[in-house]
């Protein structure tokens, strides 16, 4: 049946697009964000996962709160985003760069 | 299922901070902007009563609760005391910055308190949820704060910045603990650490779990390769919250190291001292020798920071007690003089004009010879010159990690303390040498001057009489 | 508080309060200044207790005397632990002296925030006293890397045109050097469970622990000493240095490189000083001869100085680690004592020469601006008192018989004959070297016809100057005519020295 | 076998949607495929027996939260046109690295996984077995104190997001709750004595 | 007894302070009086001192005066020893000094400096007594470097003109190389008996012969001849011996009495008072003293040469001094040391003479040194002419002078030598004699007689010196004419020294010549007989022919041997060796080791390097921090895929 190497494999393809899409993504902060997202829901089936085959369901309880804080986090980061927006009337990755060095 | 109301008194400290936080943001809504001092005060009388709670129970004794994700001991009960009162401090440099600025609102106050109730979270967290949501607790207050002044378009950029590297840090920090779950069955740390121990040092899995936590860590901290963020934040933060950042979360962060380093994956400690390694040389390195090309002060410090952050993590390596009293020490001592650092940069600010270029710095000893010296005792105390606090600091932690015979580690952190000597240096020249180049008068109220007096005098007095601290410290591992 | 505790804590706290005072300073520094007053009176107020010292100093024996003892960390047994033997009384003594006489030199040459240079003097005195007074490594440690500050303030500020460039130098060298130096004592610390140097000197160290310490050690007092080839610092920092700076870190701050020396790498690490002298040795000699050759093409007469007083240093060295090159030679300890007492002897000596001629060149700074030799000549015409003056701390400079710069080169010489021809004959080369730079410069400056207008216009030393250097010149030739009172002091000690490092530790 | 072939497919379309998130040159589609991939998990996470969560995900994530991004974007005036240049440039970094990320997770997971507790699939749970219901016991419970920190977490992304994006518009008309309780009728109510007209 | 060795000392010590400290105070007169009179006393207590010795046959005085330093068990004492060697010594010194003193009244009248002057002979003749009184090495050389640092002054004493200035300067260092060599000697003695005392270090003489060191490996020498020599080496430069003798020529900058007093009668001749007081240790080595006569017979003669060519009045009378020295020097490495002293006793006399005649002669040409600018001045200076001639014929050795009985008796005694190199002495010295003569006498009538070729405006007033210049003059002829005539038996054949002066039985040439010594006047009339005599007469005879009767003849010689002339007018190269060379090269390595090795190496690569190094770094890797959001992502993810591969891997 379902065993928990797939899952696990899963998960780790799932974070490493993430990833990839954190590299490719140069010009629109949002699409970080959702890359972000991403991450999150690999992370979860991680848990989820464990948690199944663990038979423990602190793992599922994790990915409640995990869900919950990314949510309050999605609208920090898009009110960051707005203020960001209106400030520099671009959200382009690559006119962040006023401070370097 | 019976419903146990489990022991509230260890987390007293965190109810009072949490309802704290509602008063706050009640009275704020009803205070109008001419008494938004108002806010300050409560805020103020929250910390007061949090740290008078945290740190009033005693020092002694260890204190599980909420089903084992809770703990008050003695490290816990030292570093919400001084939390608490460094973001005390915090609130209290940063009233005349805001102010100047048109951005003297409540929710700084407020985005604080919750900052510091994650700090709280994370320094008693027992367990990787609590730790987590500690962790996200701090995180979002901060980015909240960083793009606090909402008209720069520089804190807006340094926001989203923070914002994104903070998320991919703790989307890490999670999968690793969600690997680390995987592996010991258990989120909290004591099991962790017994599961641990039976599966033994070499679980390539825990590593790789480990792994993934580390770059959480590191990222809070701010370690080479993982702090890229903290110049641009620093530099790009209003400089109050420059301040906060650069304070208080510390704390949380050398808890978060403890707690989970040592009181979880305790027998994995080769592994992890051995990427502490790694992550401390280059910290040293790029922090201390970039640095030295900054022009801009709050980037400087922010460079600074990551040498300093390699400091502390040599500690941590050294894997042992000592170290972690000497890492907590270090930690301590640099929070404070981080405080003293940026809050003369506060003073020194204006209207329009934040202080944060290095000439700024120019004859300040023609202008306020007063706080030239104060800024001249942070420096040194941050090159680690005795008789300043930063020299037992290193000290402590250079003898932590011989004791360990990592002689060679030692050498490279004072070869790399000496470079980093060098931008330190650059302030004095800059602040005694040289010619003012404006002649603002220096304005700030009172009870800033007086705190930052006492702040910058505390550094000499623990140079002086280092006993007690070191005492303290090293009381608070049994 | 015993007596070593007041005078070291005196001159800082006084220093302090001098700043304080500073406050009320006139913009043309005119009227009755308090700061300057209070300074001298502290300064001779410490001088005046330090002889104390000397008089209670029972020569007999080789303990710690005034000793005072508290914990201070009690956490790693550190403690605040003072006391002084025949080593460390003379650099006791001759820093206190000098104080005072810095202090008067400075008396209304220093224009810009005289208050904050006077404390800074005065601060940097309880400092120096405390380095040499300090019977806890880590006490020691904090004294001596304290210094630095002060003393960098006090190039920087106060200093010539290139003094940023040259304080952060002296710093960055200082420190590096002294970083390591604290590795060291951690290391020591970690061996013996305490600070306590005299702990670290009964330490049993096999001969690979004790390379790396020694090895630790060089690197902080070589750099202080200063040793070839981490000398650079010193020709930088002595130029761009005022005067009162340039006396004290000539005088003073050289010393600790010495006397870190006989305090620590010697006693602590005797193995590895014997297994390693011919590194000592090599550059003790290298110092001498290959500084001699600098000294001889400098164009400028501080850093000329400068120069010689890294190559008077070398003497220093060389008699402290010929010791066990006599006892390879001659077979018996004959001679070591003589090497290590001249080592002492040129210390003391160098701080009361070396102190004179910057100041001498301070005085000639002071009113032509300059301290290029190009700019001199003829001096002699229009500053006969001072000519005569500088021509006499020359002559002790090149090491004459009758004055204390040849007491300390003879012995060492002397001791260095034992061990071996060529060393005696190298060292013995700064007859002809040091002579040729110092009269060399003399010939230049003060010699000749009057040289140009700004030479004509001079005038000789006034009542302060000439008290200054008078008294100085007065110790040069006592301590040359008798150094007995000195030696004496001494000799206990450094026999006792001496028996403790010909005793091999395992 | 059955699961098997649902899981591959499953896991595909979830793979194949988030590549359609990375790759996509308009946020909007981005936004569509990460609501897929949403979807898709949840149908997964079924699989693995945790309903509740896939509830929540779908109504929480789907619901909510994209709803949110999809407003953000729509919000923001964004020219569309210049935001995926370069793409194909950065492509081959991007893919080496996740690339690499990738091998070293999947060779920790396959390879080298005998330290997993749990290798083998664990029986199915009981016919009666709710989910929600396990998940709602702990959670009060064992996780309160958890769950007092999830809500301050909220009120603190919910103060944090309004200080940073509500904006006072000069001349806007808003309301002050203060000052509406505190009015009282003679500031609302004012009576005029007239003379009395006279037509 | 003691008090007297102290009065004789400190009496001019204080003068010399006093005349030194506050000579504004006490003026001329009263910086002249002081001084003089301390010098007055110091003289005749020690004539007492000598009359004590010789006549009433007190023991030799080895005493403590206080104790410099004890380290290591080295006693550093300052004390005397006061024997007849040193009793004589004390004679001479005080003497001569105390004449000098009286002329410089004369000669100084006009000088600025004048009671700087008086303070610095003063403090010389302390330094000199110190250093012939010391009964220890410590205070031997004190003395010994004292001589030297008044002598630079003194050379310097005219400190506007550039040339004293150089010359003094140049002194010193010369003399300092010397110095190296004697510090070295002292350094050895130390080593070898672990006392600078002299009875204690002349009682393990033998013992040290024995003791073998090795400088070059493989290859042990005797530490007594290595002592020795070294203490030579500094004899040579305080004596101007070649190849150090290149100071003093040049020291004639410095005033005339300087030049009578220092540098010919008393302090050049430190070198062999400090050879004849370590006989005991000479004695034992062979080498040293072959050594010694080599160096000491190269001089005698080949600085006599020099002297034919010069044209400065003094300078000749310098080259003279130096030949007279290596002649002293010769005596000595032929273990006659009494005769070495002797001819320095009659030397100091007469060559003073000659100096402070010169200097009446320059005073009254007003300061004219070139004797081509003299000629005829017999008529105008009659005192000085005579003195000079008794001077000149004492130094060539003209029957019945002073300088006839100690040249003789040395020439004599180096023919009976038998130690290596004593033949090529013999022969040194006997030519030197032929040599000696004619540039005495070429000076001689050069400035006295043929042409006057004064210039106009100094003849107006050329006329004899005053009296206080004349007096010492006549003071310091009598003795060079008739001190031979008493001293001479007793000094060389006689037990005069006593103990002072030790002789191994196999080396005593004076000894044997004594077997046939038979009175003074027996002396001379053998001294008819020997070819010394008319040597010298060869030697007057052809100064005569060729700068009275043929005065071309010199220019025709001259271009006859252009190449030998230009040698010796260029001084053997010497000069330009020490002036040009060797300080060219000094600083050469100076420059090279200061902008190659400190500027270049060590600070510009070494230091600056590394400072350089991390700047560069840090441009470079703050460069990486390129303020994009993916760069700084990018570094996370390499982070962490560092360390997972870390752990995987590793």
């Amino acid at each position: 049946m379902l065993g928990l190497t797939q899952y696990l494999i899963l998960s780790a393809l799932l974070f490493s697009i993430s990833v990839a899409g954190i590299f490719l993504n140069r010009k629109n902060v949002l699409l970080l964000l959702m890359c972000i997202e991403l991450m999150l829901l690999a992370v979860n089936f991680n848990f989820i996962a464990f948690s199944r085959f663990l038979g423990d369901t602190s793992g599922q309880v994790f990915v409640f709160f995990i869900l919950t804080v990314a949510a309050a986090e999605a609208a920090i980061g898009l009110a960051i985003l707005i203020v960001l927006f209106r400030s520099k009337r671009t959200i382009n990755v690559e006119d962040l760069d006023v401070m370097k060095g | 299922m019976a419903f146990l109301t489990p022991d509230l008194n260890p987390a007293l400290a965190e109810i009072v901070l949490g309802s704290g936080i509602c008063v706050v943001l009640l009275a704020d809504l009803f205070i109008s902007d001419r008494w938004r001092d108002l806010t300050f005060a409560i805020a103020m009388a929250v910390l007061v009563a949090t740290a008078w709670v945290a740190g009033g129970i005693g020092l002694n004794g260890v204190e599980i609760t909420f089903d084992g994700s809770f703990i008050a001991d003695p490290l816990a009960r030292v570093l919400k005391l001084l939390s608490a009162l460094v973001v005390a401090v915090v609130f209290l440099y940063s009233r005349a910055y805001l102010k100047d600025r048109d951005i003297y609102k409540g929710e700084y106050y407020l985005l604080g308190l919750f900052a510091l109730l994650g700090i709280f979270v994370m320094i008693s967290a027992y367990s990787m949820l609590t730790m987590y949501l500690g962790l996200e607790m701090l995180s979002l207050s901060l980015y909240a704060l960083v793009a606090f002044d909402r008209e720069s378009p520089v804190a807006a950029e340094a926001a989203i910045k923070y914002f994104v590297l903070g998320a991919i840090a703790s989307g890490c920090l999670l999968y690793g603990m969600s690997i680390i779950y995987g592996v010991t069955g258990s989120l909290l740390l004591p099991e962790i650490n017994a599961a641990l121990l039976q599966s033994g040092p070499n679980d390539i899995v825990a590593l790789v779990g480990l792994a993934f936590i580390m770059v959480g860590i590191a990222f809070k901290f701010g370690a080479v390769p993982f702090h890229m963020w903290l110049p641009d934040v620093y530099q790009g933060a209003p400089t109050c919250v420059t301040l906060f950042i650069g304070t208080a979360p510390k704390l949380g962060a050398l808890a978060l190291a403890i707690r989970v380093l040592f009181e979880g994956l305790g027998p994995i400690a080769t592994s992890w001292e051995a990427m502490l390694t790694v992550l401390a040389v280059l910290s040293l390195g790029i922090g201390n020798v970039v640095a030295i090309v900054q022009t801009s002060m709050k980037r400087m410090l922010a460079y600074s920071t990551i040498g300093h952050v390699g400091f502390i993590f040599l500690g941590l390596l050294a894997g042992t007690e000592a170290g972690l009293e000497a890492s907590l020490f270090y930690t301590i001592v640099y929070v404070m003089m981080a405080a003293a650092a940026f809050g003369v940069l506060i003073l020194m600010s204006r209207r329009g004009f934040d202080a944060d270029a290095l000439d700024d710095f120019k004859g300040l000893n023609e202008r306020s010879p007063w706080f030239a010296a104060i800024m001249m005792l942070v420096m040194i105390s941050m090159i680690g010159v005795p008789p300043l606090a930063g020299f037992y600091a290193k000290w402590w932690v250079l003898a932590a990690i011989l004791d360990q015979g990592h002689l060679w580690l030692a050498v490279t952190a004072v070869m790399f303390s000496v470079i980093g000597a060098f931008y330190y240096l650059r302030i004095l020249k800059l602040m005694y040498f040289d010619e003012p180049e404006n002649v603002i008068e220096l304005d700030a109220p009172f009870d800033m001057r007086l705190v930052l007096s006492i702040n910058g005098a505390l550094l000499l007095a623990i140079g002086l009489f280092p006993d007690r601290l070191i005492a303290i410290c090293a009381g608070v591992f049994p | 508080m015993g007596l070593l505790s007041i005078i070291i804590w005196l001159p800082i706290v006084g220093g302090i309060a001098v700043i304080a005072t500073g406050r009320n300073v006139s913009e043309d520094g005119s009227g009755f200044r308090l700061d300057r007053w209070l300074t001298l009176l502290i300064s001779v107020l410490v001088f005046l207790l330090s002889l104390q010292l000397y008089l209670g100093f029972d020569s007999g024996t080789a303990a710690m005397q005034f000793v005072e003892q508290k914990p201070w960390i009690r956490a790693f047994n550190v403690e605040y632990f003072l006391g002084i033997d025949g080593i460390s009384l003379p650099l006791i003594l001759l820093t206190t002296f000098l104080t005072p006489l810095v202090v008067i030199s400075g008396w209304d040459v220093i224009k810009k925030r005289p208050a904050q240079y006077f404390a800074a003097f005065l601060i940097l005195e309880g400092l120096m006293l405390g380095v040499f007074a300090a019977l806890d490594a880590l006490l020691f440690y904090v004294f001596w890397e304290a210094m630095l500050i002060p003393m960098f303030l006090i190039i920087g500020i106060w200093g010539g045109e290139r003094r940023v460039y040259a304080t952060v130098k002296f710093f960055l060298f200082t420190f590096l050097g002294s970083v390591f130096m604290l590795i060291a004592l951690i290391y020591l610390y970690l061996q013996t469970g305490s600070y306590r140097i005299l702990d670290f000197h009964a330490a049993p160290l096999s001969i690979d622990q004790q390379i790396p310490i020694f090895l630790a050690f060089l690197v902080a007092f070589a750099v202080k000493v200063p040793m070839w080839p981490v000398h650079t610092w010193l020709p930088d920092a002595h130029v761009e240095a005022p005067t009162g700076g340039s006396v004290v870190l000539a005088a003073v701050l050289l010393k600790m490189g010495g006397y870190g020396f006989v305090r620590f790498s010697l006693p602590i690490t005797p193995d590895a000083s014997q297994t390693l002298d011919w590194l000592m040795i090599g550059l003790s000699l290298i110092a001498v001869v290959y500084i001699g050759f600098v000294a001889l093409v400098q164009q400028d007469m501080k850093k000329l100085i400068a120069y010689s007083s890294i190559a008077h240093m070398g003497f220093v060295t060389l008699g402290f680690f010929v010791a066990w090159e006599i006892f390879a030679g001659t077979g018996d300890l004959a001679g070591i004592t003589m090497g290590i007492t001249g080592g002492m002897l040129q210390m003391i000596s160098h701080g009361f020469i070396s102190a004179a001629l910057f100041l001498c060149v301070g005085v000639m700074y002071e009113r032509m601006h300059s301290r290029q030799i190009a700019d001199y000549g003829g001096v002699v015409n229009t500053m006969p008192k001072f000519a005569a003056l500088m021509v006499f701390f020359a002559l002790a400079n090149a090491g004459l018989p009758g004055t204390s710069g040849f007491v300390g080169e003879f012995l060492v010489i002397l001791a260095s004959f034992k061990a071996n021809f060529w060393y005696a004959f190298l060292a013995a080369t700064t007859l002809v070297l040091g002579a040729a730079y110092t009269l060399w410069m003399i010939k230049r400056v003060i010699f000749g016809a009057v040289r140009n207008e700004a030479v004509a216009q001079l005038t000789d030393l006034n009542g302060r100057e000439f008290f200054v250097l008078g008294i100085l010149a007065v110790f040069v030739l006592g301590l040359g005519l008798w150094p007995a009172p000195l030696v004496d002091v001494m000799s206990v000690t450094v026999e006792n020295l001496v028996a403790h490092i010909m005793n091999p530790k395992f | 076998m059955v699961l098997q072939v649902y899981f591959w497919a499953l896991a595909l379309l979830l793979l194949g949607a988030s590549l359609g998130v990375i790759t996509s040159r308009n946020p909007v589609f981005s936004a569509l495929w990460l609501v897929l991939a949403f979807v898709t998990s949840a149908v997964l996470w079924i699989l693995l027996e945790a309903e509740f969560l896939a509830i929540v995900l779908v109504l929480v994530y789907v619901g909510a939260v994209m709803v949110l991004f999809l407003f953000v974007i729509m919000m923001l005036d964004i020219d569309l046109d210049t935001l995926k240049k370069g793409f194909v440039r950065f492509a081959p970094v991007g893919a080496i690295v996740a690339f690499i990320i990738a091998i070293e997770l999947v060779t920790v997971f396959v390879i080298r996984s005998t330290g997993l507790p749990v290798l083998a699939n664990p029986p199915p749970h009981p016919a009666g077995y709710s989910n929600t219901k396990e998940l709602g016991a702990v959670l009060y419970t064992e996780h309160v104190y958890a769950f007092e920190l999830a809500s301050f977490l909220l009120l603190l992304a919910i103060v944090a997001a309004i200080t940073l994006t509500m904006r006072r518009r000069p001349g806007l008309k808003r309301q002050d709750i203060a000052r509406q309780v505190a009015v009282q009728a003679k500031d609302r109510v004012r009576l005029v004595s007239m003379p009395v007209e006279k037509d | 007894m003691e008090n007297t060795y102290l009065a004789i000392v400190l009496g001019p010590l204080i003068a010399a302070v006093i005349a030194g400290l506050f000579g504004r105070q006490i003026g001329r007169v009263g910086a002249h009086t002081i001084t003089i009179l301390a010098v007055a006393v110091s003289c005749a207590l020690s004539i007492l001192v000598l009359k004590g010795q010789l006549i009433d046959g007190d023991p030799a005085y080895n005493g403590t005066v206080y104790t410099w330093m004890v380290t290591d068990g080295v006693n550093m004492e300052i004390g005397f020893l006061v024997d007849r060697l040193t009793a004589l010594m004390m004679t001479v010194v005080t003497f001569v000094s105390l004449m000098v003193h009286v002329y410089t009244i004369g000669y100084m009248h006009d000088d600025p400096g004048y009671q700087r002057f008086f303070s610095y002979i003063s403090l010389f003749t302390f330094a000199m007594l110190m250093l012939v009184m010391a009964n220890n090495f410590l205070q031997l050389f004190f003395g010994w470097e004292a001589v030297g640092v008044v002598s630079y002054l003194l050379i310097g004493f005219w400190y506007t003109r550039p040339t004293a200035i150089f010359a003094n300067m140049k002194a010193f260092l010369v003399n300092r190389v010397g110095d190296f060599g004697f510090l070295l000697g002292i350094a050895a003695i130390v080593h070898f008996t672990g006392s600078l005392d002299y009875a204690e270090v002349f009682t393990q003489a033998e013992s040290m012969q024995g003791r073998q060191i090795e400088i070059f490996d493989g290859l042990p020498w005797s530490g007594l001849t290595v002592a020795c020599i070294c203490l030579f080496i500094g004899a040579m430069g305080k004596s101007a011996q070649v190849p150090l003798h290149v100071w003093l020529p040049d020291s004639m900058e410095g005033p005339t009495p300087i030049s009578a007093l220092i540098h010919a009668a008393t302090m050049v001749t430190a070198g062999v008072f400090m050879v004849a007081r370590m006989s005991p240790l000479f004695e034992y080595s062979e080498v040293a003293l072959s050594f010694v006569l080599v160096i000491g017979a190269t001089t005698a003669l080949f600085t006599g040469f020099l002297g034919v060519v010069q044209n400065d009045i003094k300078r000749v009378i310098a080259y003279s001094t130096l030949s007279q020295l290596g002649y002293m020097m010769v005596a000595l490495g032929a273990s006659a040391y009494a005769a070495g002293i002797f001819h320095l006793g009659t030397h100091a006399f007469f060559k003073a003479l000659l100096f402070l005649a010169a200097g009446s002669v320059i005073i009254g040409l007003h300061h004219e040194q070139d004797i081509r600018r003299m000629g005829g001045l017999k008529k105008y200076m009659p005192i000085t002419y005579w003195t000079s001639l008794i001077g000149s014929l004492a130094l060539i050795g003209f029957p019945g002078t002073a300088g006839f009985f100690s040249k003789d008796a040395l020439i004599e005694a180096v023919h009976g030598a038998t130690r290596a190199g004593s033949s090529y002495a013999y022969w040194c010295v006997l030519l030197g004699v032929f040599i000696t003569a004619l540039y005495t006498f070429r000076l001689f009538f050069l400035v006295f007689h043929g042409a006057e070729r004064i210039d106009d405006d100094a003849r107006g007033h050329l006329q004899e010196s005053p009296w206080v210049v004349w007096v010492p003059l006549v003071m310091l002829a009598i003795p060079s004419l008739l001190i031979g005539w008493p001293t001479i038996g007793p000094v060389l054949f006689g037990d005069f020294f006593g103990a002072a002066i030790f002789v191994l039985p196999g080396n005593d040439v004076l000894g044997e010549l004594g077997q046939g010594f038979h009175g003074a006047w027996g002396f001379l009339v053998h001294g008819l007989t020997s070819p010394v005599l008319y040597l010298a007469g060869a030697g007057v005879g052809v100064a005569w022919f060729c700068y009275l009767r043929r005065p071309d003849l010199p220019e025709t010689l001259r271009a006859r041997f252009a190449a030998v002339h230009t040698l010796l007018m260029n001084k053997y190269y010497a000069d330009i060796l020490v002036e040009k060379i060797i300080p060219k090269g000094s600083t050469g390595v100076g420059t090279l080791f200061w902008r190659i090795g400190d500027v270049v190496l060590i600070d510009g690569a070494a230091v600056n390097g590394s400072a350089k190094l991390v700047g560069w770094a840090a441009g470079v890797i703050r460069y990486m921090q390129t303020g994009y959001l993916y760069t700084y992502a990018f570094a996370m993810i390499i982070g962490l895929s560092a360390l997972i591969g870390w752990v995987l891997w590793a």
